[in-house]
């Protein structure tokens, strides 16, 4: 299990090239990306994430151990980017590794649905001058009763 | 103690962290108390349902007791991800 | 859209690399990635994937229009390789990007459904001297009565 | 015609491709031919059911019609991904 919380950018390229490299016994790899999408008006200047910096290490750990809990996993990474990031720019990732593709693709979706709202990250988006919070929204809570 | 505040309740309240003293026996209560002392809190702490609080880096519930408790954080619903 | 059958081993690190890069619009990259993966007993010498190479191109084609035609698609991107393996070697990739994550996610999951029953590959084990046909499974068929 | 074998199809029949003229009006009748040429046919379509057929790269059925067909293969279900 690998866990980075940091604010520089991450090497997503070298990132999965190490991921599940020299396991003959998992047939399976899913990783997701986060991406800083632009608004539709396309006038997003900077996505700004705050964590809380004592708990987002322990938070993620547990969500990757629950997930090692569940499913049959050979190995799990979570990178988290903190700070003001651009559009385009990606902010998170998750990979989960497998002998079973149904098991690579539910972790990685449980990963993703707990990240989103027991890990203590908020976003605030910058536009011309503008700057507000990004609301959690009710179907991200309720993604949880999924699992 | 420690008190954190997070996002637009750390930005409401004007600071990221403080230390208070507290008899406080529950969360509940030591939002009651810091409600009591400033608007800023009043206004930060005014919809408690849209707010989240952790004990010691763990989420927790506002009617969690207090005792032995060194870290309070408030903040809203998470946006990670 | 990208659709790669091909006998050589493919490089995932550049794939995703490029896949989705300069798209501020695409808020979720899933991509999954199939290993072969060794046998219990650990002799597995070599995977062996026969296809047909007239339809093989046509049929993913068809595979991923029909993704992007359900789900709200950015990108989508499918390798797949032919030729023996051995245990340990990626046999083929999926990635998808879309504004949305639940898009990514299902539109991937969907992708490798229909790859694993529509697409004409069949698989070879070749174990210590012994090689023998992989046999669909039910459960693949049954798989695409998800979608 | 081509008719295209793969698999284990391929393997017991012991071609991979080979050229027909038929006068079969359906796939079906098509294999029935086959069958009735030699013992290596009937081993190979001995059960449908364990078949799959393209006709032209097309996934079809066994009783689809071969009016203009050029290319019909046959192989056991798909092991992709």
């Amino acid at each position: 299990m690998k866990i980075v919380v940091q604010e520089a950018p991450f090497d997503f390229a070298a990132e999965v090239e190490e991921f599940g490299q020299g396991r003959a016994d998992m047939g399976a790899i899913v990783t997701f990306t986060g991406v800083v999408r632009d608004n539709d008006a396309g006038d997003l200047d900077a996505m700004e994430i705050e964590h809380y910096p004592g708990m987002t290490q322990k938070a993620l750990e547990k969500i990757a151990a629950d997930a090692s809990a569940r499913w049959d996993l050979g190995d799990v990474l979570i990178i988290h980017r903190y700070g003001r990031l651009e559009p385009g720019e990606k902010i998170m990732m998750v990979a989960t590794s497998s002998p079973h593709r149904k098991d690579a693709f539910e972790a990685a979706d449980f990963l993703m649905d707990y990240l989103k709202s027991r890990a203590p990250f908020w976003k605030k988006e910058h536009t011309g001058g503008d700057a507000s919070w990004v609301d959690a929204k009710d179907s991200d809570e309720d993604a949880l009763n999924r699992w | 103690m420690d008190i954190l505040y997070f996002a637009w309740v750390r930005e409401r309240i004007g600071v990221p962290r403080e230390t208070v003293t507290t008899e406080a026996k529950t969360v509940n209560e030591l939002v009651q108390e810091l409600i009591a002392k400033e608007e800023r809190y009043a206004a930060a702490f005014a919809d408690i349902s849209a707010l989240r609080v952790a004990l010691d880096q763990d989420l927790s519930d506002f009617d969690a007791p207090l005792d032995g408790v060194r870290e309070v954080a408030f903040f809203p619903p998470m946006t990670g991800g």
